[in-house]
């Protein structure tokens, strides 16, 4: 029997009020893919996200991590079924700092209780010394440990982005989230950013589904791209024949912009 | 030639007295110019525009910001609005419990044409279809692009002399981005003066007449858009093209101008 | 500046030994303080400790998981009744503040579990209700002396008596000292990081798999549980207790003390502790003009370091340090 | 049946005070997010200025009244621009005021307090630096507590503590009503608190500056980027709260008695009902101030008169926790 | 040496609430230092001035205790005189006499005081649950109420009006006298709206209501009174002797205790007692005029203080605590002061009598002699 897919998608729909913005979603997502999901403004990417992590819950359909039912569950419960996320407008602990911020995307690998963390015995320091071994290891990994001791609120918005992706890393997710990741950077540090994702791929072997607009981005870092329009997906395939599709030319891409990147 | 629209000279600014982010950083934006101001991360792009608009108390520290020749260092922030400028917040600044379309009514609080707000509002929602359709949303629930839309419709609303516009192309799709600096170019032909700060540095300077790149809160360079386009370091750091593969870029990532 | 070297002494509670000296100077004089002060000024240190307790649980809720409570005294009327009744039968006093512990901690959670729905204005107001319903509850129950109020008993144990104030100075340090280092472990530990987060950006804390719910009535419960144990300190401080001591102003005063000390800082709660309890002793003895100055002095504060005496002190100590940059 | 209708009807009446009360404390929250502990002191102060001018300078009953309105207007106003949001030199006005409080409390002569308050406030002036004075949202209900704990301080050592006659604006001679006797005290506090409620209800929501107010409260630095009256606005929905207050305070004295005390029970239940209705909603206001007068009077004289608070909070914890942003109000827009 | 005196000086303290809710009872102060101010100009005692050292506690008993310790310990007090409050007294009783503090006058109706008094606590204050059984007594001897109900405020103070009244019904009963107690309403301290306790009285149909509360709470629960038109015979504490409720029209009519003379700015004009007005306008007015705005609580403060005074002039000029003591425990029959026939010879509630005084609109009436229990 082969085994089930990592993230699958059956017929999700999503409604506020009037407002449809999912309707009929269905994807599968293979373990270590990396797949992005594209689409003009309001088109559900981000409600997508918020359907699988549990913080919308799909009024049809269903969502499935490893055959697990997810689409109910609190947030909490889908982080410890292996997933990590980064958010659109950035949700950091603001007054925590760098390396604490990290740490809390270690949470769920505490292994001490309350009373570890009151009493603070041996196994706590060990425990606790791990998981800052790891942060640390990350930061490094993502070249943060000049903001390391830095309350997060004031550092600048690039640098924000990437705190968020080193927490989501932190927790050693099997799917990871990322919601624009490189908005707000130069071409330059999309660059990096882009880079570094590949690495993480290669090295940590992660599935990662990216929502994103910058089309370069996307085409060099996914090898596959979800189109959502309306709630609806209209496209779903290898990058190249995404963009060749006229629907999607039609939808999201305006055509001056085509020939840039087809180019 | 009349005076400038905003002038900067040599303005030192920052944060909370100690921090200081920009070192001596002098601009112009003359009357119907469209002028784009580029740089990295942490550059102090943000920075400079706040300090413009007087919502950081006590800055600029040195130096001179003046709006047609006023010197509006300590003013209130109200007054210096008033004085013409519509200023695009990073992160979009919305009032998320209010509506769109009260959103959009905020941004004209000063006008008393009616009717010609009115007409813009038209105008407006068939530049942004979506925004008509949602009219009625709080603006807090909208995605982030929508929510970007509604920040740029309500500076134009105001019908400012000087539009000043923080990564207006940020969280927005291609298509939409297009149009939006299609727009801001129209408006700017009109007459009004743009600052634009922005990462999306080839469609900037596509619409701008002129450009400054910002580093580390010093102007490192400036000149005609055209120029600065042809410029080998900003192709290769701003624009992503001069053949560099994503490792190589991440290998050069400390080369900087100085 | 000294660099670290491992992963443990960036945990540490006191990283260096300028630290270790203020520390050991601070304990030295509190050792001392008793021998050389006299009595009210002894009483008063005594209070203080007893504040700071609460001013530190209280700080957990508030500063740390953003919960605002205005119903403290609530709490510390739970366990000043508890240890006051079962001394009054006979149990010993460190059994007896053992049950104040798990008897307003158990309040606790009763009044963490509807909260978590709660926040803001809503939760502030639901946690006043309740503080003034434990006073109506003992105000109206003649097992406790009703309005009158009952005795009660300071400790004696282990053939030492503690009534006396010296003695009881000691009993009361060791005892706050204990559930402050408690305070500050669990402040740097992932319970007090996961706290810190649920304040600052919830639903990013849910998505790195902090169970919110937990967590919020889990400070609650600690928060009231601390509170308790200072409940049993202060009746026998006092010797006396009556419903009406346990008011809303002094909920109020609770919350004074982590604000002015600086909201979010352990140490903040009590310098908060020290300020508050030191500024009425001091205004006593200004009359009818106590209230107006004490309310200046508060506006005064909070107008020219909003981040309170914690956040004046950090910027003292960190203009000495750069000193002369 | 006589009973229960009169026990709805007093219910009713002391409902029409907390509805007053719970108005002014919503209208500020919903327009600046501030809880105000010092709501009761600006309600006294209004009072005070009347019975001193009723009683000290003799004026007429309706100039008194109007006077002292305008006083508490104005300190609330003040209060905004000088303490809760100042800009530098309002700083250093304050500064200045607190210094000469401080001087006139610690010695109490007119000379060396103004002398105080001048030079604090000049060396404010020139000395203070302009850091980011920006207490978080508890910092300023501890600012607001402050103000409430120096005014009534004030209070008692410049009108005294002792319990003062206001002479009431109707008088209070009941009206029959099916077996049940009206107020008319209270059916005057009714009306003008529904009254006031559908003004600013139509202020809030109708006209262009009461969309600035709830622009501000959202985000202050964005209405003032936009060119927002913001000053105008604090300094209004501050008075018009202040002024609620004094009106609130002025119907309620004349019964308890004026005292620097006298206003902490009503405030408390004030909240509580502004919390019940829900603290963004100014309809919410008036039903959370009658529904906590009637079902404190329901459960004072059929349930238990000792433990009516405690039932009272119980009530208030049921509707919380079933509506946790009250009856009428709505929840925060939050998305990711 | 004995503490607090020296050959200029005898430093006495006291402590109650001088801001906060209970803030009107710093007058109480106030008028004592009033009296030492005119005893000192008189000369003082056997030359010495006697100083008072007074403590804000904000009504918090806490503050009480460290007020006490500060006073005790820092100031080194000789004695103490006054200090409001049942909880703040009880609380600073321990204190008082670990140190052996003579303390004169506890400003609070508590039995307790006099009870456990061990030789060094003085309480001058009749008792409320003395006064209460009088009223009651009173009540249905002389006016004939049938049916008693009580409105009282839930603490300390309304506790003791209430078991005075209790007791007193069943007293009376036993005797014979057709009585009950139709109902006990109380409400919390600072609460101001009363239509609970007025409906519940007025449907208990009780003709006669005993009042222990606060003046505010009075007017108020007059206030509703007046709206349901009901209107029982009043019964009202001394607390109630307030200038703000004279003229309140709810209250004409009503009788409230007194336990010391009273002056005319209280009774009206003419019918002051000569001893309460002569304090009233050679202490009161010259030396503590902001105080005379409240004149019930400036009298009962000079009243307080007027026993220590007595007991110091007797102890002599070698003042120790032990003479002072001493000379307190002599003080019998003592009629010049404000509390008529104050006696310590036979125990240490040194005043146990009150008279009740009619409201009416031309002032305050007796309409009773001095009632003993
Ligand atoms: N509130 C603040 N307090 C302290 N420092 C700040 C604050 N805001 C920004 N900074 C610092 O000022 C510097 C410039 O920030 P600014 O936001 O102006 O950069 P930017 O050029 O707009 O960058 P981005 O492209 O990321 O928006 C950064 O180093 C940042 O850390
Ligand atoms: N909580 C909500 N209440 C009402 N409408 C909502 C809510 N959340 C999302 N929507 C609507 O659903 C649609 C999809 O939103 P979503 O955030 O998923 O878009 P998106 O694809 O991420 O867009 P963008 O690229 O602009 O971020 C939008 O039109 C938005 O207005
Ligand atoms: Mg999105
Ligand atoms: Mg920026």
């Amino acid at each position: 029997m082969p085994e089930a897919p990592l993230l699958e998608l059956a017929k999700v729909t999503l409604r506020f009020g009037g407002i449809q913005a999912l309707s009929q979603v269905s994807f599968t997502l293979r373990e270590g893919e990396v797949a992005a999901l594209i689409g003009p403004n309001g088109a559900g990417k981000t409600s997508v996200f918020n359907c699988i992590c549990g913080f919308y819950t799909p009024q049809e359909g269903e969502i499935r991590l490893r055959g697990t039912r997810v689409s109910g569950l609190k947030p909490h419960r889908v982080a410890r079924l292996g997933v990590g996320r980064g958010f659109q407008n950035i949700e950091l602990f603001g007054t925590l700092s760098c390396l604490d911020n990290v740490l809390l995307g270690r949470h769920l690998h505490v292994r001490a209780g309350v009373l570890g963390a009151l009493f603070a015995p041996r196994a706590w320091w060990r425990d606790e010394t791990a998981q800052r071994r790891r942060a640390e290891e990350l930061l490094e990994l993502l070249e943060l440990q000049p903001y390391r001791n830095f309350p997060v609120l004031a550092l600048p918005y690039g640098v924000q982005k990437l705190i968020e992706v080193a927490r989501a890393l932190a927790s050693e997710p099997r799917l990871l989230l990322l919601d624009e990741p490189t908005a707000g950077m130069t071409a330059e540090e999309k660059d990096e950013m882009m880079f570094r994702l590949l690495r993480l791929r290669a090295e940590l072997g992660i599935t990662l589904l990216v929502i994103e607009h910058d089309l370069r981005v996307v085409s060099r870092l996914a090898e596959r791209i979800i189109v959502l329009d309306y709630g609806v997906k209209i496209a779903d395939g290898p990058p190249g024949a995404v963009q060749r599709d006229p629907e999607v030319i039609r939808a999201y891409l305006g055509d001056t912009r085509l020939a840039e990147v087809s180019a | 030639m009349s005076e400038a629209l905003l002038k900067l000279v040599g303005v030192e600014s920052g944060y909370l007295r100690r921090l200081s982010v920009l070192h001596g950083v002098s601009l112009e934006v003359a009357p119907g110019q469209c002028v784009a101001l580029l740089g990295s991360n942490g550059a102090g792009k943000s920075t400079l525009l706040k300090t413009i608009m007087g919502l950081l108390e006590g800055e600029p520290r040195k130096g001179e910001v003046t709006v047609r020749g006023e010197r509006v260092a300590g003013w209130a922030t109200e007054r210096i609005a008033r004085a013409g400028i519509a200023y695009v917040v990073e992160g979009r600044g919305m009032f998320p419990e209010l509506s769109v379309l009260e959103n959009l009514q905020l941004g004209a609080f000063h006008r008393r044409d009616a009717a010609a707000v009115r007409g813009d509002l038209e105008r407006i929602y068939a530049l942004f279809p979506r925004l008509a359709e949602r009219a009625k949303q709080p603006c807090g629930t909208l995605s982030g692009g929508e929510q970007q839309m509604v920040a740029i419709a309500r500076a134009l609303m105001s019908r400012p002399t000087l539009l000043m516009l923080d990564e207006p192309s940020l969280g927005l799709a291609p298509r939409l981005v297009e149009e939006i600096f299609g727009t801001i170019r129209s408006i700017n032909r009109e007459g009004t003066g743009v600052l634009l700060v922005e990462q999306n540095a080839a469609q900037a300077l596509a619409i701008a007449d002129y450009g400054y790149v910002l580093e580390a809160g010093r102007l490192v360079l400036e000149g005609g858009a055209q120029d600065l386009l042809a410029n080998e370091n900003v192709r290769e750091l701003y624009l992503g093209v001069g053949g560099a593969h994503a490792s190589d870029a991440f290998v050069k990532r400390k080369r900087r101008w100085n | 500046m000294r660099l670290l070297e491992r992963y443990e002494q960036d945990l540490q509670h006191i990283k260096d030994a300028q630290g270790w000296v203020l520390l050991l100077g601070l304990l030295a004089a509190l050792v001392l303080l008793p021998l050389v002060a006299p009595g009210y000024i002894v009483y008063n240190v005594t209070l203080f400790f007893v504040f700071s307790l609460v001013a530190v649980a209280l700080m957990i809720l508030v500063g740390f998981t953003g919960q605002v409570s205005l119903g403290h005294a609530g709490f510390l009327a739970a366990g000043a009744y508890t240890t006051a009744y079962l001394v009054s039968v006979g149990w010993p006093f460190v059994l007896a503040l053992v049950a104040a512990l798990l008897v307003s901690g158990a309040l606790g959670v009763v009044i963490g579990l509807p909260a978590l729905r709660l926040e803001g204005p809503y939760l502030a107001i639901a946690t006043l209700g309740f503080g003034l319903a434990i006073q109506q509850i003992l105000n109206n129950w003649r097992l406790v002396g009703a309005s009158t109020g009952m005795l009660a008993d300071r400790p004696r144990l282990l053939g030492v008596d503690f009534f006396g104030d010296t003695p009881f100075y000691f009993f009361t340090l060791v005892i706050v000292g204990f559930f402050v280092w408690l305070a500050f472990n669990l402040k740097r530990s992932h319970v007090g990081r996961a706290f810190v987060a649920i304040r600052d950006a919830e639903l990013a804390a849910q998505m790195s798999g902090v169970d919110v719910a937990r967590f919020k009535t889990l400070a609650f419960a600690l928060s009231a549980a601390m509170t308790g144990v200072a409940g049993g300190l202060y009746g026998a401080l006092l010797g006396y207790i009556t419903p009406e001591s346990f008011n809303l102003i002094l909920s109020v005063k609770f919350l004074l003390m982590i604000v002015v000390g600086g909201l979010g800082f352990l140490p903040g709660a009590i310098l908060g502790a020290a300020f508050i309890t030191g500024l009425e002793v001091v205004l006593s003895a200004q009359q009818n003009r106590s209230q107006l100055l004490f309310g200046v002095v508060v506006i005064l504060i909070m107008l020219l370091e909003p981040r309170g005496l914690y956040g004046r002190w950090q910027k003292v100590r960190r203009y000495w340090q750069t000193w002369p940059l | 049946m006589a009973g229960l209708l009169q026990a709805l009807v007093s219910g009713l009446a002391a409902g029409s005070i907390y509805a007053l009360i719970a108005l002014g404390l919503v209208l500020l929250y919903r327009t600046t997010n501030v809880l105000n502990f010092a709501h009761g002191e600006f309600g006294l102060l209004g009072t005070f200025v009347a019975f001193t001018l009723l009683h000290g300078a003799g004026l007429p009953y309706g100039l008194a009244l109007l006077l002292s309105l305008l006083a508490a207007l104005l300190l609330g106003g003040f209060n905004s621009l000088l303490l809760v949001k100042p800009g530098r030199a309002a700083l250093a006005v304050g500064l200045g005021v607190l210094a000469g409080a401080l001087a006139y409390g610690l010695a109490a002569a007119w000379w060396v307090t103004a002398l105080v308050a001048v030079l604090t406030g000049v060396l404010a002036f020139a000395r203070l630096e302009p850091t980011a004075r920006t207490p978080n949202a508890l910092g300023l209900i501890i600012l607001t507590l402050g103000v409430s704990l120096a005014l009534g301080g004030f209070y008692a050592l410049y009108f005294g503590t002792d319990n003062k006659v206001i002479p009431p604006l109707v008088p209070d001679v009941p009206l029959r009503l099916g077996g049940a006797a009206v107020s008319q005290l209270s059916l005057l506090t009714s009306g003008i608190g529904v009254g006031l409620m559908l003004l600013l209800w139509l202020l809030l929501s109708r006209t262009k500056i009461g969309l600035a107010m709830r622009a501000t409260a959202q985000r202050e630095d964005v209405a003032k980027a936009m060119g927002l009256p913001v000053r105008t606005v604090l300094f209004a929905t501050w008075g018009v709260s202040a002024l609620l207050a004094a009106a609130a305070a002025l119907l309620l004295a004349p019964t308890t008695l004026l005292s620097p005390a006298m206003m902490l029970d009503p405030i408390s239940k004030g909240f509580v009902a502004a919390v019940i209705g829900g603290m963004t909603s100014l309809p919410g206001a008036i039903l959370g101030g009658y529904v906590l007068g009637v079902l404190e009077l329901l459960v004072g004289v059929y349930l238990s008169n000792e433990f009516r608070a405690s039932f009272a909070f119980l009530a208030v914890l049921v509707v919380l926790v079933l509506r946790p942003h009250g009856l009428l109000g709505k929840p925060e827009v939050r998305r990711v | 040496q004995t503490p607090g005196v020296s050959d200029t000086e005898i430093r006495i303290g006291s402590f109650g609430p001088q801001s906060g809710p209970a803030a009107a009872w710093g007058t109480v102060m106030t008028a004592i230092g009033a009296l030492f101010d005119h005893v000192n100009a008189q000369g003082g005692i056997h030359g010495r001035n006697l100083v008072l050292i007074t403590r804000d506690d904000g009504y918090d008993p806490a503050r009480s205790v460290a007020a006490v310790r500060e006073l005790i310990d820092r100031e080194r007090v000789f004695a103490l005189v006054g200090g409001v409050g049942t909880a703040n007294g009880l609380a600073v009783m321990p204190i008082v006499k670990r140190e052996g503090i003579p303390w004169v006058s506890p400003s609070s109706g508590s039995s307790e005081f006099a009870a456990q008094s061990d030789g060094l606590i003085f309480a001058t204050y009749t008792n409320y649950e003395v006064e209460s059984a009088l009223m009651t007594r009173y009540a249905v001897q002389d006016l004939e109420s049938e049916r008693i109900a009580i409105f009282y405020q839930n603490d300390g103070y309304g506790e003791e009006g209430l078991r005075g009244l209790e007791r007193e019904v069943a007293a009376l009963q036993e005797a014979g006298h057709d009585v009950t107690i139709v109902d006990r309403v109380s409400y919390e301290r600072g609460e101001t709206n009363m239509a609970v306790q007025a409906l519940r009285l007025r449907g208990g149909e009780a003709d006669t209501v005993v009042m222990y509360s606060t003046p505010g709470a009075a007017a108020s629960l007059i206030a509703e009174f007046g709206r349901l038109e009901y209107t029982p015979r009043i019964l009202a504490s001394s607390t109630l002797l307030d200038p703000s409720l004279l003229a309140n029209p709810g209250m004409q009519g009503a009788l409230v205790a007194t336990f010391m003379r009273l002056p005319s700015v209280i009774v009206g004009e003419g019918n002051g007692d000569p001893i309460a007005d002569e304090v009233f306008n050679t202490i009161v007015v010259p030396y503590a005029p902001e105080a005379a705005q409240d004149p019930f609580r400036a009298l009962a403060g000079v009243g307080f203080a007027q026993p220590l005074i007595v007991a110091l002039e007797a102890a002599g000029p070698d003042l120790t605590r032990e003479a002072l003591l001493e000379a307190l425990r002599g003080i019998s029959g003592y009629d010049e002061g404000l509390f008529p026939n104050l006696d310590f010879t036979e125990g240490y509630q040194g005043n146990n009598s009150v008279m009740l005084l009619q409201m009416t609109p031309e002032g305050l009436r007796p309409a009773s002699d001095y009632l003993t229990y």
